[in-house]
């Protein structure tokens, strides 16, 4: 499986052809910008007909306006197919794909749990990073986050520890 | 002292043995603590033994800045410990949070949390000092016993913790 | 004998008070040269005993709800049981105490800690503790039966169940691991799987099971238990050295009476350290294997081999009486 | 005996990083496994997002102090990638001997470790003797023992000379023949062989679906090495060979650590015997453009992967981290199912978890958290009907 060839763009472009645009990020590394309801369409195919069998990271930015998503996906040829969507602050849901992608459970709860994104069809979206005291509608991550003095962020108990 | 308490004081001080707890750190002080145990410089010549259930150590080594789902443990451990109990904090994360300091989930040092007795500091410290800050702990188990208990340390009142600052995290000066 | 001498004997030497400073004197060799196995210094000599006082001064916690006599009793009991088990050891000579059937008291008695243990973990009313006194309870099944069988071989050869028996029918004929090492081996092996150490210290296993039994002892109860374990080091090597390796006696007559009673004692730590060296190696030079993998282990083989070592025995008995 | 809730964690001696799994256990028999991890969150992104680049290199070196040269590296050559600067070849190679020599005392630190969860201390105490020798050529080259300090955007920020080169040379041979004594006693002795043949395997296809990485799945036969599939500082023309081993369990990956160690030990002499003169830093710009980067490095755990977005400031808009350990989270869940409670700490310690890296951002949970208890049939049935899903795909 090893020192197959590296992907070209025209195969990118061809395997997604009508979900978005294809571009070169770095030399090995190809971006396809997609919907947020066609990312699904968009990982099936990277799988299929591109071969990719390991996902590397979905990285997540919050750039002020929106939040973008960036699954990494690679394969035997080890070529980084990037895809990545948009997802509008104030309605942030994307259906999840855990069941396309096994270690994406892992990922998605922590970017539910740090930023707030709701994964449609996860089987367990609960908090596991920040701590059980945490309060329930911060997420903080998000650009826009501060402490707020009068709250209380866990840890410590109002008993002085 | 009576004859019995010598006896005790000598052999608490010849056996100390040392349960180390991580509450958030980088493992860097964690490794350098286990490599203390090992041959290169060997803290069982000195009777320092790790141990690995709190109910029976004697002294609680804490590495890291806690983080605030440590805090709950962190205070349960020291709790389960039998007196009489030290707790040394490691680092320069256990004193002050280090790089750490004002990041959201982190509460800055193991005194917040539990009662200090001995601050190691370094990033990591290496194991010749945390084996001197054992030692050094161990010289303030003999005065606390000469003064009998650790009361005797308590010359004012600390001043009261500063509440946390609201800042975005990340953006005030470290220590 | 004397009453005076009696109290001497059980008390002192080779008794109560003895028994202790060799207790705590085998744990610092045992330490000692696993460190030194093991590329360290290792701890100085009195280190068993600062931590015996240590612990015996420290805070003394009961965990909630448990049963705080029963907490308390226990060690106590495993302690006692050892110290009453060593009396019938022959250390200088035979054990003024020494009565028929006494090989098999002490080996009910060396059970007992066992037991003991299994008990304290279970009302520890901690998983650990349960978990751990639960395989404490599948391990004394699994090396029980091998390391009584192994035992009653000496007890079959010398014709008697005495083991100052044992020993006087040595120092007649030759040291019984001559012709059964195979029982030798298996005993050594039993012994070291009831006191625990690795390769069998599952119970107690760290990395599972925070120290398993042990994990809610504190001060007093811990100090009596570990010396409960240390004290049964000593009656198990003893046992062993007494029943395989001739005891505390030597070969030759010396003169006067005194001097070959000091000549005993002089091989009576002899063989025991020789034992407790091959235990400390054995310890060093292995992981721990699992529970399953023990059970397999021991019924297949350990079994086997003590059943092959005893149906030797009573052929070589058959065959000489014949 | 009914089953048993057995909290491994956060506090537990077999790991001296916090991590808390639930087990439950029937009688020794893994029933289920719930796993929290994110003991160790301290929030290190978000502050990363706001400080400059200068004084994120050491807030990244304690991301992990184990794997720091690899936090700090990867950051590093991301920005540098966003800046379009390129590092002198002096500096390239010596942050290639300071990652080597992380990767042996990583590897070491962890064959110990491995040694000790099976109680096998002397193994334990052997390695990390000889770790230190690694740790002693850490100290002289970087000054320090384990947070290095040697990384800066633009180089590293040492140089080395030549009486070190020679010094570190020489230590390297007698170790050497260390690491091939350790080969060679992993491999003979059988209390180790018991406890680490068969335990916790994953086959090639679970490796795969499961996303693992580093010597985890190089032990399932999957050819996968960043330093050889997207060469960074100049591994590209270091020869040294991808270690794989096709036993898929702990013993598997004992030995591609014990492969990639004596491989490490190739790569530290190449490189002290091939250093190029010149400088070892370049001056770099304060700010990077705006730029996207997905910057990849085989740290001692496997695939680590820093997402860095700069926006023309000397600060990241965002630094995202994917560390090896949470990649291989997954695969430890599914295979400690059914398996004995005693092979939890080497299963675990198999994937060599680096739980500072890992909680610094997350985690995980792959099974459903049911709360009703499952017999052993049912189980059965949902672990055939988890594997199907899964490999279905």
């Amino acid at each position: 499986m090893t020192n197959a060839s590296p992907l070209a763009a025209e195969d990118v472009m061809k395997a997604m052809e009508g979900l978005g645009s294809v571009d070169r990020a770095r030399t090995n590394r190809l971006r396809v910008i997609v919907s947020p309801e066609r990312v699904r369409e968009a990982i099936l195919r990277a799988q299929g007909s591109l071969g990719c069998d390991h996902v590397i990271q979905i990285g997540i930015v919050d750039n002020g306006r929106v939040f973008e998503l960036h699954y990494h996906l690679t394969g035997p040829h080890r070529t980084v197919v990037t895809i990545k969507t948009e997802l509008p602050r104030d309605d942030a849901r994307i259906a999840s794909s855990h069941d396309l992608l096994p270690p994406a459970g892992i990922y998605e709860r922590q970017i539910h749990d740090l930023f707030g994104i709701v994964f449609e069809g996860h089987p367990n979206l609960q908090r596991l990073i920040l701590t059980e005291d945490w309060p329930e509608d911060e997420y903080p991550l998000r650009k826009d986050w501060t402490m707020r003095p009068d709250r209380r962020y866990g840890g410590s108990t109002p008993e002085g520890t | 002292m009576k004859l019995s308490e010598r006896i005790v004081a000598w052999a608490r001080l010849k056996s100390p043995w040392i349960i180390l707890f991580n509450s958030g750190a980088c493992n860097a002080c964690d490794i350098e603590v286990i490599a203390a145990i090992t041959p290169r410089f060997d803290v069982e010549r000195f009777g320092i033994l790790a141990k690995s259930s709190p109910r029976h150590g004697d002294i609680l080594v804490v590495t890291g800045p806690v983080t605030r789902k440590q805090v709950k443990r962190l205070r349960m451990i020291y709790d389960q410990m039998p007196e009489p109990k030290y707790v040394i904090a490691m680092g320069a994360c256990g004193a002050t949070g280090g790089v750490f300091r004002g990041l959201y989930h982190v509460v800055d040092g193991v005194d917040q949390v539990i009662p200090v007795d001995m601050f190691v500091a370094g990033c990591p410290p290496r194991p010749d000092e945390i084996i001197d800050g054992v030692v050094k702990c161990l010289e303030l188990m003999k005065a606390d016993m000469k003064n009998g208990g650790k009361a005797w340390r308590v010359k004012a009142p600390a001043p009261a913790a500063e509440p946390k600052p609201a800042a975005v995290p990340g953006t005030e000066v470290t220590a | 004998m004397d009453p005076g001498w009696l109290v001497l004997y059980v008390f002192v030497f080779p008794g109560l008070l003895f028994l202790l400073a060799y207790a705590l004197f085998m744990e610092y060799v045992d330490r000692k040269l696993g460190a030194r196995i093991q590329n360290r210094v290792g701890p100085p000599f009195f280190q068993p005993f600062a931590d015996l006082v240590k612990l015996l001064a420290k805070e003394d916690i009961t965990p909630e709800d448990v049963d705080p006599p029963a907490m308390r009793a226990i060690p106590i009991l495993a302690f006692a049981a050892v110290a009453t088990a060593f009396l019938y050891v022959p250390v200088i000579g035979s054990s003024p105490l020494a009565f028929p059937g006494d090989l098999i008291v002490v080996l009910y008695l060396l059970t007992l800690p066992s037991i003991l243990l299994f008990l304290i973990g279970w009302i520890s009313r901690s998983v650990f503790s349960t978990l751990g006194g639960v395989r404490v309870a599948t391990q004394l099944f699994i090396y029980e039966v091998p390391f009584f069988l192994a035992l009653l071989g000496p007890a079959l050869a010398a014709g008697t169940w005495t083991i100052s028996g044992i020993v006087e029918w040595q120092r007649a004929n030759f040291w019984v691991v001559v012709f059964q090492p195979i029982g030798f081996i298996v005993a050594l092996i039993g012994l070291q799987a009831k006191l625990e150490r690795t390769p069998f210290d599952i119970p107690e296993a760290e990395t599972e099971l925070v120290a398993g039994p042990w994990t809610e002892l504190t001060g007093r109860k811990l100090a009596l238990m570990r010396l409960a374990v240390d004290m049964a080091l000593v009656t198990g090597a003893a046992l062993i050295a007494a029943l395989f390796l001739g005891g505390p006696s030597i070969p030759w007559v010396l003169e006067p009476g005194w001097l070959a009673t000091l000549a005993g004692f002089g091989s009576f730590l002899v063989k025991t350290l020789a034992i407790l060296f091959v235990l400390a190696v054995v310890r060093m030079a292995m992981g721990r294997v699992r529970i399953d993998q023990l059970n397999d282990f021991g019924w297949k083989y350990l079994a086997s081999a003590a059943i092959v070592q005893v149906l030797i025995v009573l052929f070589l008995n058959g065959a000489l009486i014949a | 005996m009914p089953e048993v809730v057995v909290p491994i964690g956060p506090y537990h001696p077999a790991l001296k990083e916090p991590v808390n799994f639930k087990v439950i256990a029937d009688g020794e028999i893994i029933v289920r496994l719930e796993l929290d991890l994110a003991y160790n969150h301290r929030g290190i992104e978000k502050a990363a997002e706001a400080r400059d680049f200068v004084r994120v290199v050491p807030l990244l070196e304690r991301v992990c102090g184990i794997c720091s040269h690899s936090h700090t590296t990867a950051f590093c050559k991301g920005i540098e990638e966003a800046m379009g600067v390129t590092v002198p070849p002096r500096g390239q190679l010596i942050r290639v001997i300071v990652a080597e020599l992380e990767r042996m005392h990583s590897h070491l630190l962890w064959l110990g470790v491995a040694g000790h969860e099976i109680g096998f201390n002397t193994l334990f105490m052997w390695t990390w003797r000889d770790r230190e020798v690694v740790q002693d050529m850490l100290e002289e080259l970087t000054g320090n023992r384990v947070n290095y300090g040697m990384n800066a955007v633009g180089g590293v920020r040492r140089d080395i000379e030549p009486p070190l080169v020679a010094r570190c040379l020489k230590r390297l041979s007698p170790l050497e023949e260390r690491i091939r004594k350790y080969a060679d006693m992993v491999r003979h002795e059988p209390t180790t062989l018991a406890r680490f043949q068969g335990v916790g395997r994953l086959t090639k296809e679970q490796a795969l679906a499961f996303g693992t990485v580093g010597p985890t799945a190089r032990a399932s036969s999957v050819d996968y090495d960043i330093r050889r599939d997207d060469p960074y500082i100049g591994y590209a023309d270091i020869p040294f060979d991808v270690v794989t081993d096709g036993q898929g369990d702990v013993f598997g990956r004992t030995l591609v650590r014990i492969g990639e160690l004596l491989q490490s030990v190739r790569i530290v002499r190449y490189a002290l015997e091939n250093l190029p003169p010149g400088p070892v830093r370049v001056n770099t710009p304060r700010g990077a453009p705006k730029a996207e980067v997905l910057s990849r490095y085989e740290a001692p755990r496997g695939e680590l992967a820093h997402f860095i977005r700069t926006n023309n400031t000397d600060k990241v808009e965002r630094l995202d981290i994917r560390t090896p350990t949470l990649a291989n989270w997954t695969s430890v869940a599914v295979s400690l199912v059914g398996s004995n409670l005693a092979d939890i700490p080497v299963v675990v310690a198999a994937i060599d978890p680096c739980l500072s890296c890992t909680s610094r951002i997350t985690i995980v949970d792959p099974g459903r958290r049911q709360t009703s208890v499952m017999s052993w049939d049912e189980l059965r049935a949902h672990g055939i009907d988890f594997y199907r899903r899964k490999e279905g795909v």
